[in-house]
């Protein structure tokens, strides 16, 4: 198995007493795509939320690629390769398409190749003049992931991602996610067909803690996941 | 030669046209707009571009005016240099005010910097020993020039007014074309997404106001320069709303809306003086007619309408 | 004094309209003034008055915009000025310095006015001051303030009719010291006016072997004062106060609430309830206390006749307040200044010939001769000297008590307690 | 003056002023509460309210306490409906947009103070209190190691300031219990909660929002009729009572009722006894900056809790 490229340890987060993870040790291996799966309120988003920074931990720690991030500042974390999409969709509503992506891909020390290329990729090219918010909501959600991959990021994280999407923009969801060939996927998901289909590994959260983890035939067969979360969930 | 370019240098030359052609009272108006324009320009990089909403550039404008005449008058230092001490006095000034006032955001950050600005007129009436307070002194004449030219006089004071005026301009007009100034339009727009690009949102906030700060600084002490007076109502919560006023109405996140704002809002008052006693009526209702109809101001309303490519 | 100050730069736009003939025409065409340097010997003097409509000096502005009208219908039905009717230009200046030297340049170069004239507060004059100078307009002043005396402005400054705060505050010394009390509490606002109080008026008082027993500041926004007045000491023989601004009212009320039945004796400037009338709830505790007035507001027992006429021209009763509404209280202490000052314009332009804009350095020359003005319907406040070099006036200054609910004059200073030495010359500085 | 009877009428004119405050901050703590807008005009309602019970007061001529108490119900009743309708007429238009309210109350601060000018006139008037006898207070010294008390020079409050603090109370007492025992005050409640769910409700919330702007703005204009028999009404008279109420309102955690009484007290009495101990201008201007750190370092206010 290739190196781990994020690592957490005892990762905890309390909000007034209510505690959201606790103790969570999660190892992601490079080059995966991993699905973060579970019920409402099983704490994912604020995982991930943790993971990039935007959440401050209440103790534990994060690494990425080897180096202790845990008190860096978001900007920072997402500097040395990561990228993350929000799980209400965030662009930036008053600027062009193209201004969208270039924000994203400047900063990532990308060139206008870079973002003619990734609008290409996405398919919003003929749309590149357009202002983002006055795109479709589905739109919107593929440009933000289109400013994900014009970051050039070592690693993905998406949260939800095709909440929203129309059945054939999913189909095209699948098949962006899977030709990524040098990136790490984080992928939180409630569309089981995506996480079956796209994820090498997956990872269940319950309660704020890992519930099971393994490939998504293993996923599959787990009683307890079954119990938990598959059995309460119509996906 | 971008289009925004060319419109910048014709509204220059314009200006310095209409020196030649504007009988004497409205050039000498036009000379004290164009100070204000650059004030308002300097808090549009702040308001218009970057999303701050301060209700305390008083405090920079004020900085920027004692930081040239008491250097001037007290330690009989000559105008360009005190100039200089004036944008240091400023930029320290916005400098150690915005990286407390950024730790917080919306309504509370409009709140910080009221006080602080109040804090500041305060100070500037209890050192009266060295600013004479609300009464305020006068910048000797014969100190106000630079490099042989007299900024008393009409004409000295009309193209040293234009010559700030036009430095602020193509300097923002560079800025907000340059990454920098696109950043900052980002970080208006949408904070959390700037900072999940990897932006560093504090930072790069923090440098806009103190941009903004200087640039007001340079305004109030163009004014103490060109008119010859300092004293503190420049620095009470009035002198706070004017810019704000000017950027609403020319249109903010413009570049010349500050100029468009600075003209209307003072041929309105000076219109409406010889109308009404309450005068301030008029900016009142401006204000309320604008959030209701023209929110984007009139520059931003044009841009919308069909002016796309507008700076 | 041959260079007449918009004519040159007139010329050149002039000359510049016909060659370039650029859009702005229209704008230009409207505002544009006929016959601006060949004075039309048939046209009304045009005097700009810079007037407190709004702002904080409202209520003196309303004062002093019926006093100049008066004084002006007085000149005018006596013929106006070397034949010419007389015309106010009345523009607000917001009491804001910005806005007023804004007036100031609206007078010199649109409303073509021959000289300006106005106005109260500090912070306006000296905000116009430095215009009025590079626009070469005779400034004439009615602010009470130091800063012309103080060599701070310029030579087209100058403030002819009314006497400074520093002579007024250090006439008072010696009537306080020798009548009152030797250990005075000063309690004044924490800014320049209420500064130079605290400053003048020690130096003064020390030297008539008194006392300042305590300095007070009260911060500029305070709406209450009771928590200062502890800090009144016990031996306290004399409390000097000058508060300023709507909270005064308060002021009083709340020191008589402090001290109850027996308190030192008080002595306050009138500065602060001008505008406001004396039976107003609260004042009464003033009873029996003594106020610094420039111009006795109620009619005295020996009224001079002129006194008599100026209120009638102006509409003032006896108790100071306008004829045809008795709570309409007037600011008879300082607004006087207007009325003289248009006089002394008037005599001005009447010595020098004035004929138009290019005798305004002449006028000032004129008024700069000036020296004794006797009392009569031109000074009603009394005498006065004038000093041409620091362009400052010193007149009699009034002390009151307050009887019965009205101020009784028991005091008059003489000029002589009003000067002190020259800290300027502006007839050395070139016009 | 020694130093307890100092500190004691320091603190007894910082009740004054502290229930003045509570008063006008609650009326724009009520309205950022509910509405979530900061209302730049409150000063001016507060003026407003002083201005009207002037005119009450010298229309009706009659005898002091009449006139005082038909001020106290006009007044507030006709800022209260003047807000009301301006919220319809403007706020509700922009939809409550954060930052064009803030411009939007500029503006109506301007056009109230202006319009104030030039009807009202300039001047300061005064209202006279319907009662107002000094009240001296005593103070203990040990006198050969026994208690003994005496009537120190200057230790005084009026009848009228000690009626001022009952009557802020009661009115704070009629609003809480209003708040929580009314089906008005349930609705505003639940507007406040979430103003969504109240619409799906079927509470008109845009009626519920005019009439909290009014409540707003009747509050302050409540604390001003009681304030002019002390103070005079003045065109001008506005802008302390704002600045004074936004500090408050902050430090008691925006919109939190209980933590604006609370921080209206603290302000209030830490207003009049830091006069006793620091020059009073210097005092002014640290009073502002700490309040500015506490927003800086603890913007949910000293008693709100901390956000996630």
């Amino acid at each position: 198995m290739a190196s781990v490229i994020l690592q957490t340890r005892g990762l905890t987060k309390t909000y007034a007493g209510v505690t959201a993870n606790t103790d969570v040790d999660f190892d992601l291996p490079a080059g995966q795509i991993r699905a973060l799966i579970g019920p409402n309120g099983a704490g994912k988003s604020t995982f991930v939320g943790m993971l990039c920074g935007r959440i401050e931990a209440t103790r534990g720690t994060v690494s990425f690629d080897g180096q202790d991030i845990s008190h860096l500042p978001a900007h920072r974390r997402i500097a040395l390769g990561i990228a993350y999409t929000f799980q209400i969709t965030s662009v930036f509503a008053g600027l062009s398409v193209h201004e969208n992506v270039a924000l994203a891909a400047r900063r990532a020390g990308g060139s206008a190749a870079r973002v003619a290329d990734v609008l290409n990729r996405v398919g919003l090219a003929d749309r590149a003049g357009q202002v983002a918010g006055d795109l479709s909501y589905g739109h919107q959600r593929i440009l933000e992931i289109g400013m994900g991959l014009a970051q050039n990021p070592r690693l993905f994280i998406l949260d939800e991602p095709t909440q929203g999407l129309a059945e054939s923009e999913i189909a095209d969801f699948k098949a962006l996610i899977t030709g990524l060939k040098d990136t790490t996927i984080l992928l939180i998901e409630h569309n089981m067909s995506v996480v079956m289909e796209t994820a090498q590994y997956i990872t269940v959260l319950n309660q704020g803690q890992i519930l099971a983890e393994g490939t998504p035939d293993q996923i599959r067969a787990d009683t307890h996941v079954q119990a938990a979360y598959l059995g309460t969930e119509d996906a | 030669m971008g289009r925004g370019l060319v419109l910048h240098l014709c509204t220059i030359a314009l200006l310095a046209a209409a020196f030649f052609v504007l009988p004497a009272y409205h050039s000498g108006n036009l000379a004290r707009i164009m100070v204000l324009a650059i004030y308002a320009m300097g808090y549009n990089l702040a308001f218009g571009y970057t999303g701050l909403l301060s209700l305390g550039h008083a405090l920079f404008f004020a900085a920027g005016m004692y930081g040239l005449s008491l250097a001037m008058t007290h330690l009989a230092i000559p105008a360009l240099p005190a100039l200089g001490l004036a944008l240091v006095a400023a930029g320290v000034v916005a400098g150690i005010t915005g990286a407390l006032a950024l730790r917080t955001r919306g309504v509370a950050f409009m709140i910080v910097t009221l006080m602080f600005a109040q804090a500041g007129y305060l100070t500037a009436l209890y050192f009266s020993e060295w600013t004479r307070g609300e009464e305020g002194f006068v910048i000797p004449q014969a100190m106000r020039n630079i490099a042989g030219i007299d900024l008393s006089g009409e004409t000295g004071r009309y193209f040293a007014a234009l010559f700030l005026f036009a430095v602020v301009l193509l300097l923002i007009g560079a800025l907000v074309r340059a990454p920098f100034g696109r950043t900052l339009i980002a970080i208006r727009e949408n904070e959390a997404r700037a900072t999940m690009l990897g932006y560093d949102v504090q930072r790069l906030k923090w440098i806009a106001l103190v941009v903004s700060g200087m640039i007001s600084g340079l305004a109030g002490a163009a004014y103490a320069l060109l008119f010859g007076y300092a004293g503190a109502s420049f620095a009470a919560v009035p002198y706070s709303i004017f810019p704000l006023l000017y950027v609403l109405l020319g249109g903010a996140g413009t570049t010349l809306g500050p100029l468009i704002g600075a003209v209307f809002m003072f041929y309105l008052i000076d219109l409406s003086s010889g109308l009404t006693d309450a005068y301030m009526l008029v900016a009142g209702v401006v204000l309320v007619a604008l959030t209701l109809f023209l929110p984007q101001g009139i520059l931003g309303t044009l841009r919308k309408r069909g002016l796309p490519w507008l700076p | 004094m041959t260079e007449r100050l918009p004519a040159r730069g007139l010329l050149d736009r002039r000359g510049a309209l016909k060659t370039l003939g650029l859009g702005a025409g229209a704008l230009a065409a409207s505002t544009a003034m006929p016959g601006f340097i060949q004075a039309q010997s048939s046209a009304p003097i045009r005097i700009g008055f810079q007037v407190h409509r709004t702002g904080i000096g409202a209520s003196y502005g309303r004062w002093y915009d019926r006093t100049s009208q008066a004084a002006v219908k007085r000149i005018n039905d006596a013929g106006g000025i070397n034949g010419r009717m007389v015309e106010l230009v009345p523009e607000d200046d917001g009491t804001d310095p910005k806005r007023g030297a804004e007036v100031v340049e609206k007078f010199a170069t649109q409303s073509k006015c021959d000289v300006a004239f106005g106005t109260l507060f500090s912070h306006v004059v000296i905000g116009s001051a430095p215009r009025a100078g590079e626009l070469k307009l005779p400034y004439f002043v009615v602010s009470e303030g130091h800063h012309v005396a103080s060599g701070m402005l310029n030579r087209y400054t100058l403030q002819p009719g009314i006497t400074d705060v520093k002579s007024q505050v250090q006439a008072m010394a010696p009537f306080v010291s020798q009548n009152l009390g030797k250990k005075v509490c000063m309690i004044f606002p924490d800014f320049a006016f209420g500064h130079d109080h605290r400053d003048y008026f020690s130096k003064a008082f020390e030297a008539q072997g008194g006392t300042i027993n305590a300095k007070i500041a009260i911060p500029p926004t305070e709406t209450s004062f009771t928590k200062y007045f502890p800090q009144i000491p016990r031996d306290t023989e004399v409390i000097y106060h000058v508060m300023t601004g709507p909270a005064v009212l308060t002021f009083v009320k709340e020191l008589g609430e402090f001290f109850g039945p027996s308190r030192p004796e008080l002595f306050g400037f009138i500065d602060s309830l001008e505008a406001v009338d004396m039976s107003s709830p609260g004042l009464e505790f003033l009873e029996g206390s003594y106020m610094w007035e420039g111009n006795p507001r109620y009619a005295q027992a020996d009224q001079t006749e002129y006194d008599k006429a100026y209120r009638e021209a102006v509409g003032v009763d006896d108790n100071g307040a306008s004829v045809s509404d008795g709570k309409d209280v007037s600011t008879y202490a300082h607004m006087f200044g207007c009325w003289e000052t248009l006089n002394i314009i008037k005599a001005g332009m009447e010595a020098s010939g004035y004929q138009g804009p290019d005798d305004r350095a002449a006028l000032i020359e004129a008024v700069e001769a000036m020296t004794d003005m006797p009392e009569g319907m031109d000074h009603p406040q009394g005498a006065k000297r004038f000093n041409g070099k620091t362009h400052q006036v010193f007149g009699h200054q009034y002390i009151s008590k307050v009887e019965g609910g009205r101020m009784n004059r028991v005091h008059t200073t003489s000029i002589e307690d009003t000067l002190y030495e020259d800290e300027v010359d502006y007839t050395t500085q070139s016009f | 003056m020694d130093f307890g009877p100092h500190l004691m009428l320091a603190m007894l004119e910082g009740a004054v002023a502290a229930a003045i405050l509570a008063l006008t901050a609650m009326g724009l703590s009520v309205v950022f509460g509910v509405m979530r807008v900061v209302n730049v005009a409150h000063g001016e309602f507060y003026m407003l309210g002083a201005v009207i019970a002037w005119f009450v007061a010298t229309t009706l001529g009659t005898h002091p306490a009449l006139g005082f108490v038909a001020a106290l119900v006009i007044a507030p009743a006709l800022v209260g409906a003047l807000a009301a309708a301006a919220d319809k007429l403007i706020l509700q238009r922009i939809d409550y947009d954060p930052e064009r309210t803030i411009v939007a109350t500029i503006g109506l601060l301007y056009i109230i103070q202006q319009g104030t000018l030039m009807t009202f006139g300039p001047d300061a008037r005064p209202v006279e209190p319907p009662f107002n006898s000094r009240i001296a207070l005593p103070w203990y010294e040990w006198v050969d190691g026994k208690l003994s008390f005496y009537y120190p020079w200057g230790l005084s409050i009026t009848s009228y300031k000690l009626f001022v603090i009952a009557a802020a109370a009661a009115i704070l007492v009629a609003l809480w219990l209003f708040m929580t025992r009314t089906r008005a005050g349930l609705i505003m409640r639940a507007t406040q909660q979430d103003s969504q769910m109240a619409q799906a409700f079927g509470i008109p919330v845009s009626r519920v929002y005019a009439l909290v702007f009014g409540l707003g703005a009747a509050l302050a204009a409540m604390g001003a009729v009681l304030v002019v028999p002390i103070q005079q009404a003045h065109y001008l008279m506005g802008a302390d009572p704002l600045l004074l109420s936004f500090i408050v309102v902050i430090i008691g955690g925006l919109g939190s009722l209980p933590g604006t009484v609370i921080a209206a007290i603290l302000i209030g009495m830490s207003d009049g006894v830091i006069s006793v101990f620091f020059s009073p201008t210097l005092a002014k201007i640290l009073a502002t900056l700490a309040v500015a750190m506490v927003l800086v370092f603890r913007p949910q206010g000293i008693l709100g809790k901390k956000a996630h």
